[in-house]
């Protein structure tokens, strides 16, 4: 009948607004479900996870030692040209001139973060930080050398 | 329909069509003023049923043009690769667009990014590209884009 | 099938006096992206829509022509930036179908359960932004909480929240994180937990469905030849799963099914998506206990080179099928890469539905339609 | 006892000692005024606040935390940028209207606090037919809007404008007569008589079913009449981009905002008013005890919690339910919330004349 249904629809129409409106009246009596993380706040506290891919870096040891040996794979794995090796001549202790790496330069402006050249690196001289504030003033600061100045290669990295 | 009952239908459509097995699915070479004809019937025919155009993408190979149409049936489930070579200065083909819908818009990114004419399309104007876009149509290989294309 | 006069009648109507001309777009908060369509409306009512695209064309077909293999799978995640994950996958299988290498059981099944919480993730943010689209903002941040605990498992494993690039030909990039198993179970606890919330806040929500239903039906006739592939086709009960029809990886050893819906109507396409995450936590539940040892990726040459030849892959997206078509001279770039985008056509179909209704409904079709703009634009 | 009546009447009968009956008039007037805007003010910077926690709360977020004890300052700063903000007038605009609408919609909303009884006996203006004085200027709302609309010079401030037209007149009618029901109960148009013939009970619980009825549709009506949200198609964001005022900014944009909060306000102190028994207290039978405790609790406090539960619930409205069509509001209104008004009526004209109510 035309009435029981007008009824009816209207009754429908109430209770399941009601249960929407219960809904969001826990949400407004429960604080504890509330999910905002401070961000500038909790960041002595924030634990980003070891894999995360922030940016390039280039491990040295306490000696100012780094492991890369210049081999450019990561140069080649790059899809967007964001890693450059520049190479000096270096004499070893016998008086040979051996190729080594001056300097490798680093993007980041470019950087898709896709860990590519990291996967590429034979000798594991690369890998990615956790860092992820990188807004500079200037587009020129994120070009970056990754080997720290004088360093040299670790011994028995080939 | 397997592999080779298609291609004993096909040819009885079109005998002037040539099949080639290579990919994962039958390609069919068919030529452009055929190609309109051939469509109607692969859709309409009942045995064959060709319902759905999932791809539809043109190939620059710098001598020729390539149109590929990739056909599928929703009823029978086999697939089909349709090519067509064009002219390259002077790409013309009949457009599917009345037959799978769908073709309205990959013809119009076809038309745009390869110069492709499609004739008789309802509706061919640039969809992708800025309006009143001048030169070159960018999938094709001799594009050059000083500005914008970096060569690493 | 072939209705050339009923096409070529109403093709191209162009504004008549009395008819307003809109903009919706490129920058309009319905539009989730710089999606720009032109509609001409009589009062309330659409008369036509007209998408305009290119505002975020950064032709990806062109740069991974010049990208090695290796190389091209990043910039897929940037297309249908929602299932990047799924879109990686897709193009490892094309190359892996060129290379023919055989990907070890552990990297299959990692890649997904990958798929799978991507897909979850993606149906999460829809049903978030749907729900605003239609004036509730609430589901929105409901829908971020869970989309958050996906995120994180992705983060932790992955390295990143968004573009991941875990996919590599011949398997994964990484193992999986120790933790991942627990996480996962986490939120699938989560999810069960909270997941009515969802139909008490949308789905049965009377506004909602008078919102929702006989709106933008699409008949199934018309979804086949417009090339609706995914919830949008299944709506208006197309079978269009790739997972069932053309299986890939491990689908066909598991047990889900293939969701349909019969209404054809906007409705049918949010229930779809609803019940698709409750099928992608199946896949889960029956996966996470098995992930076998051994290899997450096959050993492959450092330099790939697909033979001469044309591959194609199909995966079932978020949005529904992504084709990968790959074109190889025999180097280490593909000569002619094409991407047939989920979203291109379905946006395709948004001018067929829309005529002839309200442009608030406009809103709910976009919903429905799930339309990530990048996806569309490549 | 302090008293806002007692004070009212003290800074009378020392003006009318100190000037003539003229000035004092004037005098209080501009007092009144003064006490007006600074509500307005007042009201407007709370209302905001409150909105923007209770709405974080809902969609578990802290909300605005920062400026000031838990964020409380928040809109204070955000009414000092709106302050500071260029105000644009577009060039295809109808430079006068444009700037025109923001303050009738302003005045509006001024005129609308002459006849609320904030506090026992304190009240701008006793005015005989209070209830309908209301309803008939806070049509008038309408117009600002439509004005905006037009004279944006925008196709979406025009569609959200005529959106706004239609829906404020339909739902004008179902307000009004939910509104009704209560008058016949109290047989005056009087604010103060009104709030007077619920000492024994408030009408919500002495009314029975009509007066719920009644006050559920008063609800629903006024939360359209405002345009908030299930109902704000004039500003529909995802449609409109933001309706109506789309092309305001700065502190023209601000009127608007404010003026919509105050319509919230005023339309639910009515409610509290009708429905709610205004500044009268909580009583209960014949618990002396209890009443008396409920009496101690100053009549303002009374009026303004109430009226802040109802602003409460619309705003929970707000965040919980998705907008509606074009058609589904008008047919909402028309075809289920009229009739039912309709025959709500009769039944409460009904209880009145038998004297079924308590």
């Amino acid at each position: 009948m035309f009435i029981v249904k007008y009824i009816k629809d209207i009754f429908g129409a109430v209770k399941s607004l009601s249960i929407g409106m219960k809904r969001t009246l826990y949400y407004f009596t429960h604080h504890k479900e509330i999910i905002t993380q401070q961000y500038p706040d909790n960041k002595d506290t924030l634990v980003l996870p070891e894999r995360f891919k922030g940016e390039v870096v280039m491990p040295h040891n306490e000696n100012n030692e780094h492991r890369c040996t210049g081999c450019q794979a990561c140069e080649l794995a790059c899809p967007n040209g964001t890693i450059k090796v520049i190479f000096k001549n270096d004499l070893t202790p016998e008086g040979k001139k051996k190729k080594a790496i001056d300097k490798l330069v680093y993007h980041l402006e470019l950087c898709t973060m896709c860990n590519l050249c990291i996967e590429a690196c034979p000798s594991d001289a690369i890998k990615m930080a956790q860092t992820f504030e990188h807004s500079v003033y200037d587009r020129s600061q994120l070009t970056k050398v990754l080997n720290n100045p004088g360093s040299k290669i670790m011994e028995g990295v080939e | 329909m397997t592999k080779e009952e298609l291609k004993i239908k096909i040819a009885e459509l079109l005998p002037a069509a040539t099949f080639d097995e290579t990919g994962e699915w039958l390609n069919v070479h068919a030529d452009a003023k055929d190609w309109l004809t051939l469509a109607q019937q692969l859709c309409n025919d009942p045995s064959l049923s060709f319902d759905y155009l999932f791809c539809l993408t043109c190939i620059d190979w710098k001598t020729h043009l390539s149109m590929v149409y990739h056909l599928s049936s929703t009823k029978y489930r086999h697939n089909i690769v349709v090519k067509s070579k064009l002219d390259t200065h002077q790409p013309e083909i009949e457009t599917v667009s009345f037959i799978w819908r769908t073709a309205e818009f990959h013809e119009r990114e076809v038309y745009e990014m390869f110069g492709v004419n499609f004739l008789n399309h309802p509706d061919l104007r640039l969809l992708i590209l800025p309006d009143g876009w001048e030169g070159k149509n960018p999938l094709r290989k001799d594009f050059e884009d000083p500005v914008n294309m970096i060569k690493l | 099938m072939y209705r050339q006069t009923d096409i070529i009648s109403d093709s191209r109507i162009s504004p008549q006096e009395g008819d307003l001309v809109i903009n919706v777009g490129p920058q309009h908060p319905a539009t989730h992206g710089v999606l720009h369509l032109v509609i001409t409306l009589n009062g309330e009512t659409i008369k036509k829509v007209e998408p305009h695209l290119g505002y975020i064309h950064r032709s990806i077909e062109k740069m991974c022509e010049s990208l090695t293999y290796r190389q091209f799978i990043y910039v897929t995640s940037r297309m249908d930036y929602l299932s990047a994950h799924i879109n990686n996958h897709a193009c490892a299988l094309c190359v892996e179908k060129g290379l023919q290498v055989e990907v070890p059981a552990r990297a299959q099944v990692i890649r997904v359960l990958m798929d799978e919480l991507t897909r979850i993730a993606s149906h999460e943010l829809w049903w978030g932004a749907m729900a605003m689209d239609l004036g509730a903002f609430t589901p929105f941040f409901h829908a971020f909480r869970e989309r958050e605990t996906i995120n994180d498992i992705m983060e932790e494993t992955c390295g990143a929240r968004l573009t991941m690039n875990y996919m590599v030909p011949g398997g994964v990039m990484q193992d999986l994180h120790p933790d991942f198993q627990k996480r996962v179970k986490e939120f699938i606890q989560l999810y069960k937990r909270k997941i009515h919330e969802y139909d008490e806040l949308v789905t049965d929500n009377i506004i909602f469905q008078n919102r929702m239903k006989s709106v933008g039906y699409l008949s199934p006739e018309d979804a086949i030849s417009y090339g609706c592939t995914g919830p949008t086709a299944r709506g208006s009960s197309v079978s269009s799963d790739i997972r069932k029809l053309y299986p890939y990886e491990i689908y066909d050893k598991l047990e889900f099914d293939e969701v349909l819906e019969t209404g054809g109507d906007s409705f049918a396409r949010y229930m779809i998506r609803i019940r698709e995450m409750h099928e992608s936590i199946r896949i889960i539940e029956q996966l996470i206990d098995n992930i076998p040892e051994g290899d997450f990726q096959a050993k492959t040459k450092a330099v790939l080179k697909l033979p001469k030849g044309e591959f194609y892959t199909r995966v079932e997206t978020a949005r529904g099928e992504l084709g990968v078509y790959i074109v190889s001279e025999g180097g280490t770039t593909p000569y002619r890469i094409k991407f047939r985008s989920p979203g291109f056509s379905n946006l395709s179909v948004l001018d067929h539905i829309a005529r002839g209704s309200k442009i608030g409904d406009l809103v709910a079709m976009m919903g429905t339609l799930d339309l990530v703009i990048p996806d569309i634009d490549r | 006892m302090w008293s806002f009546s007692n004070i009212a009447d003290q800074i009378h009968e020392w003006l009318s000692s100190t000037f003539n009956p003229t000035w004092t008039l004037i005098i209080e007037m501009v007092i009144a005024g003064v006490c007006v805007i600074g509500l307005f003010a007042a009201l407007g910077l709370v209302l905001v606040i409150m909105e923007r926690k209770v709405s974080a709360w809902i969609q578990i977020r802290l909300g605005p935390n920062r400026v000031g004890p838990k964020g409380m300052f928040q809109s204070l700063a955000d009414t000092l940028k709106l302050l500071v903000k260029e105000g644009m007038t577009p060039n295809g605009a109808d430079k006068f209207l444009f700037n025109l609408a923001p303050f009738i919609a302003m005045i509006v909303a001024m005129l609308l606090f002459a006849p609320i009884a904030f506090a026992r006996d304190f009240q701008l203006w006793d005015l005989n037919i209070g209830v309908l004085y209301v309803s008939a200027v806070s049509s008038i709302m309408v117009i600002s809007i439509l004005m905006a609309g037009w004279s944006s010079n925008n196709k979406y401030s025009l569609m959200g404008a005529m959106r706004s037209g239609a829906q404020i007149v339909s739902y004008e009618l179902s307000a009004g007569l939910s509104i009704l029901a209560i008058v016949v109960f109290t047989g005056s148009l009087s604010v103060p008589d009104i709030v007077r013939s619920q000492a024994d009970g408030w009408w919500i619980f002495k009314g029975h079913i009509p007066a719920i009825i009644a006050f559920i549709i008063f609800l629903i009506a006024v939360t359209a009449e405002t345009n908030r949200a299930p109902f704000d198609l004039a500003e529909a964001e995802s449609e409109l981009t933001a309706g109506f005022h789309t092309e305001y900014s700065g502190m023209k944009f601000a009127l608007f905002f404010l003026a919509e909060y105050m319509n919230v306000f005023i339309v639910c102190a009515i409610g509290a008013t009708l429905f709610l028994g205004g500044w009268m207290p909580f009583h209960i039978g014949n618990w002396e005890g209890f009443n008396h405790a409920m009496d101690w609790i100053p009549s303002s406090v009374w009026f303004f919690g109430k009226t802040f539960f109802l602003i409460f619930v619309i705003m929970w409205f707000r965040w919980t339910f998705p907008r509606l069509r074009i058609d589904q509001l008008l047919n909402l209104e028309w075809k289920y919330l009229l009739p039912i008004s309709m025959f709500n009526i009769l039944l409460a004209t009904l209880m009145a004349i038998m004297g079924w109510h308590f």
